[in-house]
């Protein structure tokens, strides 16, 4: 016997759960930390993706309980349509088993294998099975089953099954059981953050042992389920386009027209004609030959590019602008829905918003949140395509600092919504490079870096105004005594120089001598109704104009007057006291106001 | 204006103006302003008559249309008080004492010591005086002095007469803050050498150049201060001794030529009273390095930026200056005035300087 | 019917190639460029491996011909032992099939991915099937196959089949034709290269379009054939014991000694013992609450490691240096195998080199080579658990600089042997981040670290005597005549300090007033044979002692002196003549020698 | 030996006698060496019985067994050499000349301007002789004096004799750059003021403190020059007039009292030359911050660091400079002395020196 005889003996099929396996690390469970934040995530795409499904708005129960030293036991519910009892045990315990992966349209879950994968990953370290609860509506009872995974085959194993009383009317419960440690707390607490931002219709419930709380909704609607679309011209690729025609009998233009989305009569003889082809061949019957210059036509004539409002389900500038106010404190806020666009024949969208100011860290770089189809990224910033179009981005023309990233009290969100997300690994911590992609967010965050100039630029421009209110009606009067006193001459009036320059209203207060002095000019063209407040330890007995209001607490005194100016007026009260304590007005516009206090 | 009681009138008079038009502006509802000419090296002008370099006509307004003017026009209110009130009392006081005091002046206060500084040019400039008018005292001493020239001196002690090398120590002369007390009374010199380095001063007097030559040996020490350029521009204009520097081969020491000679960038508005246009540079030049064949060192960064920036100066817009520093970067390197130190402790003397000042006609022997 | 029922529909399974034909990006497919060198990679590790099962020197070609603008053909064959007819579509037309997977021993192939996936590659991009040639022996004629893959099923087709005639009498030949650029050129070269590095027993022949070379093999040995082992105790998980008790009708004493590696009849009932079960129970009856409990026994019991020398085939240190030295020009070069090691219960052996100086480039960060089992890893270096490891070393107290890599004239080698290398993806570009491996790497570092500060202090030191002798021999003198003109007394001797503070041989040549001489004393303990080279403008025809050979050259006389020295004995030779020129002398050790020129 | 020509032939015997020890190792068979004391704040200590601080006894040996080492020698040899030659030939020269006529000595070229300095130094410690000895001259000259004080000052140009109020001009008599050419006549003063800044200087003099508490002001220039601390040490020990040091309130002003008072690290071997153990510092005070509410600069990372290097410094370690440097870094400010301006610019010499001098006890009025 021959060497390659004996070696062929040892050839054979190896199940997909086997490959898995032993390489854990590849789906997100390199280790027990990262496991339970992958389990969660992976059951919670599942529960999204249904009740969108389904027009349910999502209430979802994380729970996680720690049931002895190492080992845990994670919950997570929803409200979703259910699973009817035949196809549970495939849908989580079957790798490569799913309903999303044949549709072109943007959904959470894709690849079949995610909450397959954890119930891989719980019966490998607890030997546990997972018990999977589904009800598909109020008139059945609530399906209970206990399944492992037989990981030669791949093939679900059902080690249990009763029908039980269930309070919910629809939806699914998964329960399972590993190894972890309680470090994983702080990530999924992050999870479920950048979750809820980009979910604004879901309220999740979250238990971690005995401690509770909720991520509320802001939107009552339900987003639209994306509807399945036809594979688009454009990116198919010779291989997919060779089997496509292989496995059809209709004639080459109702091929076209049939197959694809966006190509109607004309196109369709319009590609045929650019190939060479006869417009009534039978596709089964044409070799490479004809189907290279077919594929070269699909791809040159020009055809619309998908319609991404029925496959696509974006989360909208609005709602997104919800989200981030939900969890963050903002000076500016801005979000953009690019158009539609397609990539290798996947449409996708792209959505990004930036924040500035408020309570983010004022300086280092800024925070980004990736997500892709609504889901968010939380691993792998470094090596994906959204981290590398934000740097790629010349911040410094939108006037803010750059080192890589921008740098300074910054939020950048970006979303990327697609048929079909190109991540870089079955884990789905980053996007790969698709210049397609990438340069749609590159679009999108200029977009924004524009609006974040003029808010920054307006923001200038009133410091400035400011700015120069302060310096004519604070210095001024001061150089006019001292060059008085120079020139051994009266002090000049200044009043006249506040009064052209600015068409705003003046408040100055001064003390001198035991007397206090407060002055308001309306140097505005409109009339303006005012309150002015005085808090100080002066009571103002003796005031020449006495408040409208004084009240008293710990020794200081709150006086208000209310005054009616029209332009032009001007109001005067002075008041035997020391001065001190703080000045106020309202009712003027912040823009219109200037308020002198020449004792500080 | 040598008296100085006429003289204090005057600048108190000339201040006071200027306030009152600040003053009449105010009255007008107008914001008050200054007009100054833009003081950098693209302005500045050579002026046939005076043959000095001087601000040209490029100027900026000043006005108190923002927080920042506003308070630099206070300050400057605050400074021309307190230089009236100074004139008054006859005190005088130095720019940093100046910055100290303005600790009482509330929003006037100086943020830092050389805003009080620029403020004084500005009022130069303005006023059209110097700062010796407003009784404003310079850090550092003039120059000393050392050869055949006698002086008086007016002092608060009274008046003292000096010949700088029969009445001081090897050290010399030590010229006053202010020149204006100094009297040039007379001479016997046939130039004056101003020297950068002391030890090329102590070096010539050591070799008994001063005697040999007549020569009144002027030690600068580095960058020369304000009386020290006066009193060069007085010895020049007044006794009509001829000047020369004698400096080291680099770029900072050509700009301390151009200082005696042309004026300052800084100081263009006092060049008619600080320069000496027919002062003749006879330190080491590129060409030297390369005749003499001096001991040199690598040109750094800075050096050569200085150069480049030099061929860009007006001042040295000539032939002379424009070969010599091109020369020099390309040769990579600049000498001291010393290293001529490396052809014997006598060859600056016996040789270098008596050719040099020969063909420059100020020897005639 | 509920909604359920209609998601019920659409769920179905996905065939692996279907998975992996739309997430190409994960199998290193993402780019045109990368899709050859991976095709490539692929191929060249399984004629590797064919040829170590079969104990056959490889000689392998490799030829990349443009065929059309967008088109490349890639031809790898090699001289292994061939595939049966019967093997050879599911070898090269089925994911997930190959002979490596459920062995425990050390493949460059493991997953049964690689080959079928630029099968799957080749065929999108072209829609050309591959031809695949293979022979097992001479007595049988080759085979030629035109292979795809069924991407609906993952199943070959076998598109024809006919036996030809070969001139290689073993052997396999895989083509494929894909698109991809020119770009790949230079990554591929530097793959041969590397790949010819770590398998000194292999001859790479290389076509690219019209240009051809080779890589040549620095050792004639076959590096023994790795063999399969049982698995090891450590680091089985719960969920593959119970697979593994199930399927067995052994008592436990007996299944842990045959089913494990290491585990004899002492070391079982010590299992038993300490997990407190019945050594004759049937394992297949065992439940969770007693698996538990064993498999903490099977971890706790101290159990030899595995052999590593078995399963494993490290390149050994010293075909490391062969290789290196083939490919670099280094001054200093070590490389260290480590003892065998286990991390979830596969072996593995870490190998590391570091080469110094040379033709290196004197700045920036190290070079750093990564292998895992012999295939050279040329993506993400940032993600790996090699540059991981090889950073955290401390190699400033090795005297080399380092900013995050070690900087300077350094190259660094890594070589991860293990049963199951941890890829972070199944484009196997980067090591994970497992515990037990990076302290191996770090130790190895450590050692060779070690060795790097000698041979860097070695060199230092040789300078500072090289230094000292130079003090003594040309400065000292210059000392001696100034004191001597300072006390106004004769110059000092300094013969007398030469001899004695150095054991050397030091010539001397001088010129002064028309009289150049040459001085040469013995002051080593033995005699020297010297070889006196003087090449000047001077003929030396008034020598004191004439020159034992003469020759002139363009008005340059080179003399030549052969003189013998006994220990302690001096020469001197003058003549007429103005010196300059150069002199040095032959037949003395390096170190040993001084040669001071007096005039320079 | 104050005279002349005797000091040079002692010297000329001194080196020639440290030149033949190596004649004599190297006739031996012997490498030659140097012992030296090390050259670090760590090794000085306070020598009871000339009040000043020194060298301790830590050592290093260095000998030719190195290139490096070796060169070094040589170049000590041919310094040797050409100050011989200068004292024969009764010449003198600069470091700097010296440096550039190393150009010729081949091997023994000097490689930079401070090795040259270096060498001299250690010549100095070797032969406990000053450099003025070798006829080895400073770039700088000393300090200016003003005040009731006369000296006769032995120049190239004959004896000078000069009274420091009275026969020069307001910027003072000029310390020459060789004070063993000065003798000390006579004097009329209660103290000598040793000032850090010119403006402060002229501040003394415009309010006449020089006359009204008969006090010498010297006017240090920042660190004092060798001159400068050997006039003080003299006008101190020959004279009997008590020395006080008026400085800015920063580490670097402390440390030029230090060097006037216990002599600097740099020329420890001649602290008793230079070092005035009984000068009183006057200056600026942290705790003169805290309690005349002085304006102030926040310290830079450069001043703390130098104060804390001071906190490890034995010249340093007494109750008081502790107490106030700590002081300093808690409060974290410094103060320049014409801070005082900022309570009148009468207030230093109506207030605080007056009070300051009693305090001391130099003033007794």
């Amino acid at each position: 016997m021959v060497l390659a005889d004996e070696l062929a003996k040892k050839q054979r099929s190896i199940s997909v759960a086997e490959f898995f396996e032993k390489n854990k690390q590849m789906l997100g469970f390199d280790s027990p930390t990262r496991g339970i934040i992958t389990t969660i995530k992976e059951a919670i795409d599942n529960s999204l993706d249904a009740c969108e499904e389904a027009q349910v708005l999502p209430d979802i129960l994380v729970s996680v309980r720690r049931i002895s030293n190492d080992v845990f036991r994670v919950v997570v519910e929803d409200n979703g349509p259910g699973i009817v009892p035949e196809k549970m045990p495939s849908v989580f315990a079957k790798l490569l088993y799913g309903s999303r992966f044949h549709q072109v349209r943007q959904t959470r879950g894709q690849q079949g294998i995610g909450i397959s994968a954890a119930v891989l990953y719980a019966q490998l370290t607890t030997g546990k099975p997972t018990i999977v609860t589904s009800r598909t509506d109020a008139k059945n009872k609530a399906h209970t089953m206990s399944l492992v995974i037989k990981t030669e085959t791949n093939e679900p194993e059902v080690l249990s099954h009763e029908e039980v009383d269930w309070i919910l009317p629809h939806g699914t419960r998964v329960q399972l059981e590993f190894k972890s440690n309680i470090a994983a707390r702080k990530k999924l607490i992050e999870y479920l953050k950048y979750t809820s931002i980009v979910n604004p219709h879901a309220k999740f419930r979250v238990e971690i042992d005995d401690e509770s709380f909720t991520f509320e909704r802001v939107s009552s609607e339900v987003p639209p389920c994306p509807v399945a679309i036809k594979p688009h011209p454009y990116g198919i690729e010779l291989g997919v386009l060779k089997r496509m025609t292989a496995a059809s009998d209709l004639p080459l233009k109702e091929f076209l027209v049939e197959s694809f989305s966006k190509v109607g009569e004309k196109t369709a003889l319009e590609i045929c004609s650019s190939a060479r082809l006869d417009s009534a061949v039978k596709v089964s019957s044409l070799g490479l030959e004809s189907l290279n210059p077919l594929l070269d036509a699909m791809q040159t004539t020009k055809i619309p590019a998908p319609s991404a409002s029925q496959c696509l389900s974006p989360i909208t500038d609005e709602l997104i602008v919800k989200g981030m106010e939900k969890e963050f404190e903002l000076d500016f806020i801005k979000a953009r829905t690019r158009p539609g666009s397609v990539y290798g024949g996947h449409s996708f969208i792209v959505e990004a918003a930036i924040g500035y100011g408020g309570k983010l860290p004022p300086e280092g770089s800024a925070i980004l949140l990736r997500f892709a189809n609504r889901v968010p990224l939380l691993y792998q910033q470094g090596a994906c395509a959204i981290t590398n179009a934000v740097q790629n981005v010349n911040w410094k023309s939108y006037g803010v600092s750059q080192s890589g990233l921008p740098t300074g009290p910054i939020l950048i969100l970006v979303h990327v919504a697609a048929t079909n997300v190109p991540f870089t690994s079955e884990s789905k911590d980053a996007v790969a490079a698709v210049p397609e992609i990438e340069r749609e967010i590159t679009l999108a965050l200029q977009e924004l870096g524009r609006d974040l100039k003029m808010f920054l630029s307006r923001r200038d421009r009133n410091k400035l105004q400011d700015d120069r209110a302060r310096a004519i009606c604070s210095v001024i009067p001061l150089i006019a005594a001292k060059v008085g006193e120079i020139v051994e001459l009266p002090v000049p009036d200044t009043s006249l120089i506040e009064g052209r320059i600015m068409r705003r209203v003046v408040l100055k207060k001064s003390s001198a001598g035991g007397k206090v002095m407060i002055h308001i000019d309306n140097y505005t063209t409109k009339s303006q109704e005012i309150s002015l407040y005085d808090i100080s330890g002066d009571n103002a007995g003796d005031a020449t104009v006495p408040p409208s209001f004084v009240s008293e607490m710990d020794g200081e005194y709150t006086k208000i007057w209310k005054v009616t100016l029209s332009a032009g007026e001007a109001f005067e009260v002075t008041y035997t006291g020391s001065g001190g304590g703080m000045i106020e007005m309202q009712g003027v516009a912040e823009n219109l106001k200037v308020v002198v206090d020449l004792d500080v | 204006m040598s008296d100085p009681t006429e003289r204090d009138t005057a600048t108190k008079k000339r201040l006071m103006e200027m306030a009152k038009v600040w003053y009449d502006q105010m009255n007008n509802g107008e914001i008050p302003s200054i007009t100054l000419p833009t003081r950098t090296k693209y302005n500045i002008e050579y002026d046939d008559e005076s043959e000095v370099w001087k601000y040209g006509d490029k100027e900026s307004v000043r006005n108190a249309g923002t927080a920042k003017s506003a308070t630099h026009m206070l300050k400057m209110a605050y400074v021309i008080w307190f230089i009236k009130t100074q004139l008054q009392e006859n005190r005088s006081s130095t720019l940093r004492e100046m910055y100290y005091i303005s600790e009482g002046w509330k929003q006037a206060k100086f943020g830092a010591q050389n805003e009080s500084n620029y403020l004084i040019e500005d009022l130069e400039i303005i006023t059209a005086m110097q700062r010796e008018f407003f009784h404003m005292r310079p850090e550092e001493d003039g120059a000393s002095i050392f050869g055949p020239i006698r002086i008086r001196e007016n002092t608060r002690r009274g008046m003292k007469e000096i010949h700088c090398q029969d009445d001081v120590g090897e050290a010399g002369y030590n010229i006053p803050n202010n020149v204006e007390n100094v009297e040039l009374v007379d001479h016997d010199a046939s130039c004056v050498i101003a020297i950068e380095t002391g030890g090329m001063f102590s070096r010539l007097q050591e070799n008994g150049f001063d005697e040999d030559y007549n020569a009144v040996l002027l030690h600068l020490k580095g960058q020369p201060a304000r009386a020290t350029r006066r009193m060069l521009k007085r010895m020049n204009e007044e006794l009509g001794i001829p000047v020369v520097v004698f400096t080291d081969g680099d770029p900072w020491s050509y700009r301390i030529y151009a200082s005696v000679a042309y004026g300052s960038i800084k100081s263009a508005h006092m060049s008619e009273l600080l320069a000496t246009p027919s002062a003749q540079f006879i330190g080491v030049k590129p060409s030297d390095i390369q005749r003499y064949n001096l001991p040199a060192d690598k040109l750094t960064e800075q050096d050569v930026s200085a150069l480049r920036a030099e061929l860009t100066d007006p001042r040295f817009a000539t032939d002379f200056w424009r070969k010599e520093i091109n020369l020099q970067l390309e040769m990579n390197l600049k000498s001291e005035q010393q290293a001529f130190a490396s052809r014997g402790l006598d060859f600056v003397t016996k040789e270098y300087l008596p050719s040099m000042l020969s063909e420059i006609g100020v020897l005639k022997r």
